[in-house]
């Protein structure tokens, strides 16, 4: 139940970054957007690893190597959700720099703007 | 120690290490760099080239394993064979094209070397997000390298790519986590083995995002607006690195994990078949260099898919792997050429590549490249596409291969017009071309696509080194290229005849005495070439694989062999047409209808292989009834190449403006290839039930074709066009021959063909006799020659006699064995269209001698002298032909008979007439007689008309000539023109309406992609899914 | 009844937290945007940590030194944003005095 | 505003194909067998307490290094992207005043925050084997130290030729770990190179201490190029 209300939460986050792209005509916008979809996934992602009444991977006080198995959430997805996060992280510098330069080039930040080429 | 050093896990070990020196070796000085990043990708390279020489040599595939643990714990990779061709094709290019980029900043350095590892990553990983971490590996190194072109064109356009891939690549993010919340897996080959237990909506919706991510990178149809604005403003060694690189390693991607989309296999085939003929049929309007690429290199990737998903299930993986490889390694090399090219010419717009023209190594080159993208031999995509082909008809999915067919057609037709239209300069260019040396690296991708043609023509069975000998004699005569020309000619013409006795010394049969006709008639035409001093870059070379094929394709025993030499002729046939400026847009056409051809005998062999399972040519005296749709097919393919009425509008433009000696090459020798290929084709015709009246429609389409090229040639004021109908008339007879399927009808064929080459030689090069002495080409300006050049007049005259079917000359005793044979078959209306055509064929016959001879001299032909010694010799030569074939007949006829009897003893046709009574009927004094009586009445008509006054043979015979060319041209309307005029103009159309979906705004684009991925959704069985989903 | 209580100050938080969201979008300009969004979110974050201590009677400290942070960093970043705000002279919202009467703040809202 | 339309349908269609989605999801109540592998050999074969970190660098580290690599290139791009940094005069017209000093309440901020900042970088990164954190989150954090340390003195040049050799320096050391794990262990970034130590110990999970150093080293850098050079 509760993984399934943050998986929900995960997917609406991702629909509104979906609009976002579609809807929004300002670059900046747009990115944002863009990295609304991957944190949408990101809260996704966690959302798929848990196990019900599950608690973190780590082996500590409050778990003990034997009953690991039995009590901790699946470490694949969080281990997972680390790598992503970078990759977004870095998609998104990528989009901010290039949104630099196309204000540079015409002074705007309209996606409208930007159709040098077509056909 | 050795082997791990040269384990592949190195490559990557390389990659990652090699680009994190990079920054350290920056502080040492730009040479340090360079020395690094050029050993890293040579070590690259070498690991690779070590494990696919390995694995093609039978070792199993290599694992690589990671993190001290086995494959379902730890990441592991991969490389097998398919893995290592990618892996080697992708390093080899980036290793040559490493000069483009050394003297950029050191960052673009490290992502150069990072993207190719990160290909690679792709192509060998065996896990799933390790492949989405290097899928966004070679994404963001290809955003860094874009940044290398920044005006505002290519800001926006990177930006739209950004946005497209970065929604692409969150699907793949996605679908990858739906996959593994069904599975609790990761690992492809765990993936592929419980391929049943993904299932239900989030484990369909998961496959459904990722491959929606991996068609996308791909850049489909009409999703890729964003891709093509790429191509377009990219640096072209970027767009090179993506048309080559990124697209292998996403291909690659899809290519593994194709067994998880089982169920969507026909879906992906049919997006993938949308995509492969709207982008080719799109790149049709194009103006700009790089976005036509981009729209070939989409179509290219669209060809790997759907042959992908098309060769798809067990027991398939040999032919995959050779198709599959075959066709990348083709696009890889070749596009990837092309677009350092257009980095090396400069020229963003095509109108502006003629800046190429006079440089014939740079012209070498990009001829090379243009032939192997449009999938021509002798390179990898030539063998991968008749694969393909063959495999696709066994399945007995036609569709597909239409598809394929149409596809490869439209881009091959927007590559050569293009290529054409380079090849010729115009006043203003040769502006801002560089030096050859930066040709280096696209002579390395040419050099890399022959070698690569090599190894897939020997994997496809085309094991017989002489079939390359065309090709290796024009390579050798490339060498000697600043020779002067008639030195050039000679060395040339005796390599031909050196290597055509070889090829031709152990055939028997018709094979030989095609092999022989063709050989010889070649060479001694080609003798009049040397009349021309002026060096014609290329020609000779072009010459010798012409000549040298024309022998070799009677010795072809597979259909691969003869579709390999038949594709040698055609595209050095035109080659030698394009040499002429002024031939451009007929090189074309006559391009694209022997391409068309090309395919229709494709198709044939084909469905000819599926129906017998044998590839050897000797299946068509083996095949059975259900052969005619074979037969329909291949002789579709030949009529084309024969110039056919309705499909003939290619020969006379091809004919009439090459140049003059290969005008008559042409018209003389390549158009007997097509008459040999029918009269292959036709023994599936002889065995199959419905042979006999699909036969009688040949001899009517024959003799339709002699008569309307008949009319034709009347009309036609310049001399060479109307040689050029004269051929098509004359091959109409020979087509309607060989429609008789008799034994006698087979004789008359080859009679004909020997008397039409020797004839139309003489009469070609009279043709550029005249224009060399004259300049002119048009009947209105010529008369009088005949005093002035007495030799060329006489050999014409001969000639004319010989082709008219006046007596005593060869031509006489060809109509005449015609129209027995057509009387004894009962074909008494293409009888009397043979009489009628002949008559026709006298009037236009009678025009060119008087005119041009006789009559008072034009002011063009004042200061005319005899005709060039190479010219007469080689007239001499034929004139002598033609009067041994007239006088001793037996000569040629009795190794005829000989050569056709065993074919017909096995077959019913040939009804009982022996060869004593052909000579019976032929020779005795009333066929003389009648023969004299029939001349007499048409001379007598001829005077009569004269007298009356409709023919007024002082005042240059003109009135005559209009009177019955109005009544011919109101009898042949330009229906063919008209109609594929038409043709062509809704194609354009088509591909006008298309482009408009390419708005140029990114969020119409990133819209696109979202309904792409719906699309996929709803079609890959989704539909269903919701439907029964959610009651 | 700890729990209650902690329950009841992660609640109180997260309303806070929800009008520094409502404010982000329903505030005219940037500096009221930022204010709201600064303010109620420092308040709601330090609400939901000590609710959480009284969860996890055992965190305190370090979800002391987490409020001390939250309390540090919150104030400084909105005031370098207003600052860069100012600087590059971004407009304020300031409706009309006469305006200010009659027409509720909400029918210009800056979206 | 043509295209309202469609992309409204467009995302109702995907809402609808995520709709199945989140009604079709179940949530599990038992690991799956390689996770369940994964919770049991983690401690017992790499010796890290934290499984999580126990994946991402040594089951996974190819992984990691992939990642490792995506920032670098970041790094390397963004710098391409935004070449010619003597032209950031012409960026924006306000350049003159967003140059100005920051201001006193930012700077002493910054005094008392950047060394916290910096220490809690430290804890997180080499806690990562035993507690949640790890080398990227760490990495992180130094990043927004650096970050506040410019924004309270606008003016200050990174040594970005230090960051650049340092940054190198520990993607290169973090491969030879990996290669020293295929000769000396397993295979290719083996953490079990070093010996495992004491379960739970702060020395102890072989090379992932290390590793999460190297990590962290490399993150923290490579963020701070790349906010270096959006500054610029």
């Amino acid at each position: 139940m509760t993984s399934t209300v943050v998986l929900s939460t995960g997917l609406v986050v991702m629909l509104i970054g979906l609009w976002g792209v579609l809807a929004h005509r300002n670059i900046l916008r747009i990115i944002i957007s863009l990295s609304l979809i991957g944190t949408g996934t990101h809260i996704l992602i966690v959302a798929i690893g848990y196990v019900r009444n599950g608690t973190a991977p780590i082996i500590d006080r409050a778990l003990t190597v034997a009953e690991a198995p039995a009590r901790a959430v699946d470490p694949v997805p969080s281990a997972l959700v680390v790598t992503a996060i970078v990759i977004g992280l870095a998609v998104t510098a990528i989009l901010l720099a290039y949104a630099i330069r196309l204000y540079e080039s015409k002074k705007t930040l309209s996606i409208d703007a930007f159709r040098d080429s077509k056909w | 120690m050795v082997d791990a050093l040269l384990h592949p896990l190195n490559i990557f070990i390389i990659g990652l290490g090699g680009a994190f020196l990079i920054p350290l070796l920056y502080r040492l000085g730009r040479a340090a760099i360079a020395a690094g990043v050029v050993l890293a990708l040579a070590a690259m390279t070498l690991l690779s080239g070590v494990a696919l020489w390995r694995l093609s040599h039978g070792a199993a595939p290599i694992e690589i394993l990671t993190g001290g643990a086995r494959p379902p714990l730890a990441i592991n990779l991969r490389l097998g064979l398919p893995e290592a061709i990618f892996a080697f094709g992708v390093n080899l290019f980036a290793l040559l094209g490493v000069p483009y980029i050394l003297r950029e900043k050191y960052g673009t350095i490290l992502l150069y070397l990072l993207i190719v590892m990160g290909i690679q990553g792709m192509v060998m990983t065996r896990d799933l997000f390790n492949l989405f971490v290097f899928l966004e590996i070679v994404s963001i190194a290809t955003y860094g390298l874009l940044s290398l072109r920044d005006t505002p064109a290519a800001l926006s356009a990177t930006f739209k790519y950004l946005t497209a891939t970065v929604l692409a690549s969150s699907f793949f993010l996605l679908g990858t986590m739906l996959i593994y919340a069904v599975t609790g897996l990761l690992n492809i080959d765990d993936l592929i083995a419980s391929r049943a237990s993904i299932a239900g909506p989030i484990g369909f919706a998961g496959l459904i995002f990722v491959l929606a991510c991996l068609l996308l990178e791909l850049k489909p149809f009409p999703a890729n607006g964003w891709g093509l604005d790429v191509y377009e403003t990219a640096r072209s060694d970027v767009a090179a690195m993506i048309s080559g690189g990124v697209s292998a390693g996403v291909f690659f991607a899809l290519l593994k994990l194709l067994p998880l989309f089982e169920s969507q296999l026909t879906l992906i085939a049919t997006l993938g078949a949308i995509t492969f003929v709207c982008s080719n049929l799109i790149g049709l309007r194009q103006t700009r260099t790089q976005r036509l690429l981009g729209y070939s290199s989409i179509g290219q990737m669209a060809l790997l898919t759907l042959a992908a998903s098309l060769l798809h299930g067990p027991g398939a993986e040999r032919m995959t792997l050779l198709v599959i490889g075959g066709l990348f390694v083709n696009h890889l090399f070749a596009k990837v050429g092309l677009f350092w090219l257009a980095g090396h010419v400069g020229e963003a717009r095509l109108r502006d590549w003629p800046a190429l023209a006079g440089r014939p190594g740079a012209i070498a080159v990009f001829g090379i490249l243009i032939a192997a993208i449009s999938g021509l031999p002798p390179f990898p995509g030539f063998f991968a596409k008749w694969q393909l082909v063959m495999t696709l008809a066994s399945d007995g999915r036609l569709a597909w291969i239409a598809v394929i067919l149409v596809g490869s057609l439209l881009e091959a037709a927007y590559m050569f017009r293009w290529f054409g239209r380079s090849v010729h300069g115009t006043a203003e260019a040769q502006t801002s071309a560089k030096g050859p040396v930066g040709l280096l690296p696209i002579w390395g991708m040419a050099i890399l696509l022959v070698a690569g043609g090599c190894i897939s023509g020997s994997l496809a069975g085309l094991a017989s080194p002489w079939i390359v000998a065309p090709l290796a004699a024009g390579a050798a005569l490339c060498l000697l290229w600043n020779l002067p020309a008639r030195i050039q000619g000679i060395i040339a013409l005796a390599i031909v005849l050196v290597g055509g006795l070889w090829l031709v010394r152990d055939l028997s049969g018709l094979n030989r005495l095609f092999a022989v006709i063709l050989l010889a008639g070649g060479l001694v035409v080609s003798i009049g070439c040397l009349y021309r001093a002026d060096p014609r870059p290329g020609f000779y070379p072009l010459l010798a694989v012409m000549l040298l094929s024309l022998p070799a394709l009677p010795r072809t025993t597979t259909n691969l062999e003869f579709f390999f030499v038949w594709e040698l002729i055609t595209l050095s046939s035109y080659f030698l047409i394009l040499l002429r400026r002024e031939a451009r847009p007929y090189a074309l056409r006559y391009l694209l209808f022997s391409l068309v051809a090309a395919f229709f005998l494709l198709a044939g062999f084909a469905m000819m292989q599926a129906l017998t399972g044998i590839s050897s040519l000797a299946a068509f005296r083996a095949a059975g009834p259900d052969a005619a749709p074979v037969f329909i097919l291949l002789a579709i393919g030949f009529l084309i190449k024969a110039g056919a009425v309705g499909v003939h509008v290619w020969l006379p433009g091809a004919y009439a403006e090459a140049d003059d000696d290969v005008s008559a090459l042409l018209s003389a020798v390549i158009s007997k290839a097509a008459i040999f290929g029918l009269l292959v084709g036709t023994y599936v015709a002889i065995r199959s039930e419905l042979g006999l009246d699909l036969a009688r429609l040949l001899g009517w389409i024959g003799m339709l074709t002699t008569l309307v090229a008949a009319m034709l040639a009347v009309r036609q004021d310049d001399i060479k066009r109307m040689l050029a109908y004269s051929s098509m008339s004359q091959l109409g007879y020979i087509v309607a021959a060989i429609a008789l399927m008799s034994h006698l009808g087979w004789v008359t064929a080859l009679y004909l063909v020997a008397n039409h080459l020797m004839v139309k030689g003489i009469l070609f090069l009279a043709a550029a006799v005249i224009i060399l002495r004259t300049g002119t080409r048009m009947l209105s300006g010529l008369g009088g020659l005949a005093r002035p050049m007495p030799l060329t007049f006489a050999a014409a005259a001969i000639a004319i006699v010989a082709m008219s079917g006046l007596p005593p000359l060869a031509g006489f005793g060809g109509k005449w064995l015609l129209l027995s044979a057509m009387i004894e078959k009962g074909w008494y209306g293409p009888a009397l269209m043979t009489l009628l055509a002949t008559f026709v064929g006298l009037i236009y016959m009678a025009r060119f001698m008087q005119t041009i001879f006789f009559g008072a001299r034009g002011a063009a032909t004042a200061t005319a002298g005899e005709a060039p010694i190479a010219i007469l010799v080689s007239q001499y030569l034929l004139i002598a032909g033609i009067l041994i074939m007239s006088f001793f007949p037996i000569l040629l006829i009795e190794p005829v008979s000989k050569a056709i009897d065993p074919q017909f003893a096995s077959t019913l046709v040939w009804q009982g007439m022996s060869l004593e009574l052909i000579y019976a009927t032929w020779n005795p004094v009333p066929t003389m007689t009648f023969a004299v009586a029939v001349s007499i009445l048409l001379l007598g008509l001829f005077l009569l008309m004269q007298r009356s006054g409709h023919v007024g043979m002082g005042a240059r015979g003109t009135s005559f000539y209009e009177f019955s060319g109005s009544i011919f041209a109101a009898l042949t309307p330009p229906l063919a023109i008209r109609f594929w005029g038409d043709v062509s103009a809704a194609t354009a159309s088509a591909a006008e309406r298309a482009r408009k979906l390419y708005t140029g705004n990114g969020q119409t684009y990133n819209l696109y992609v979202l309904y792409y991925v719906l699309v996929l959704y709803a079609f890959g069985g989704g539909v269903r899914l919701i439907w029964t989903g959610i009651p | 009844m700890s729990e209650v209580a902690g329950s009841i100050l992660v609640l109180i938080g997260a309303f806070f937290h929800f009008s520094a969201g409502l404010g982000m979008l329903r505030m005219p300009d940037a500096f009221t945007r930022m204010q709201a969004g600064t303010k109620a979110s420092t308040l709601g974050n330090a609400l939901i940590l000590i609710g959480i201590a009284f969860y996890h009677p055992g965190w305190s400290l370090k979800l002391l030194i987490l409020i001390y942070f939250v309390f540090m960093t919150n104030p400084v970043s909105s005031h370098a944003l207003a600052r860069a705000a100012r600087a590059i002279r971004i407009p304020m919202a300031g409706p009309p005095p006469q305006a200010l009467a009659s027409a509720p703040a909400a029918a210009r809202d800056g979206a | 505003m043509m295209q309202r339309l469609p992309s409204a349908i467009a995302v109702l269609l995907l809402a609808l194909i995520f709709a199945t989605i989140a009604i079709g999801h179940a949530e599990q109540t038992v690991l799956r067998p390689l996770a369940e592998s994964y919770v049991r050999l983690v401690p017992h074969e790499l010796g890290a307490p934290n499984v999580i970190t126990g994946i991402l660098l040594t089951y996974r580290a190819f992984d990691t290094l992939g990642e490792v690599a995506v920032l670098f290139m970041v790094a390397a791009g963004v710098g391409l992207v935004l070449k010619e940094p003597g032209k950031a005069g012409a960026r924006s017209a306000s350049d003159s005043e967003a140059a100005q000093p920051a201001s006193e309440i930012v700077r002493t901020a910054a005094q008392i925050l950047v060394p916290l900042i910096a220490i809690f970088a430290a804890y997180i990164i080499m806690n990562g084997h035993i507690s949640a954190g790890g080398g990227f989150q760490g990495g992180a954090v130094i990043a927004s130290a650096v970050l506040l340390m410019l924004l309270a003195d606008p003016s200050h040049k990174l040594n970005s030729v230090f960051l650049s050799v340092t940054e190198s320096l520990a993607g290169v050391l973090f491969v030879l770990v990996g290669i020293a794990g295929l000769i000396f262990a397993g295979g290719f970034l083996d953490n079990r190179v070093l010996p495992l130590g004491q379960f739970g110990a702060f020395f102890s999970a072989g090379a992932i201490p290390l590793l999460s150093v190297l990590l962290g080293v490399k993150v923290g850098c490579e963020l701070s190029v790349i906010l270096d050079r959006f500054r610029a």
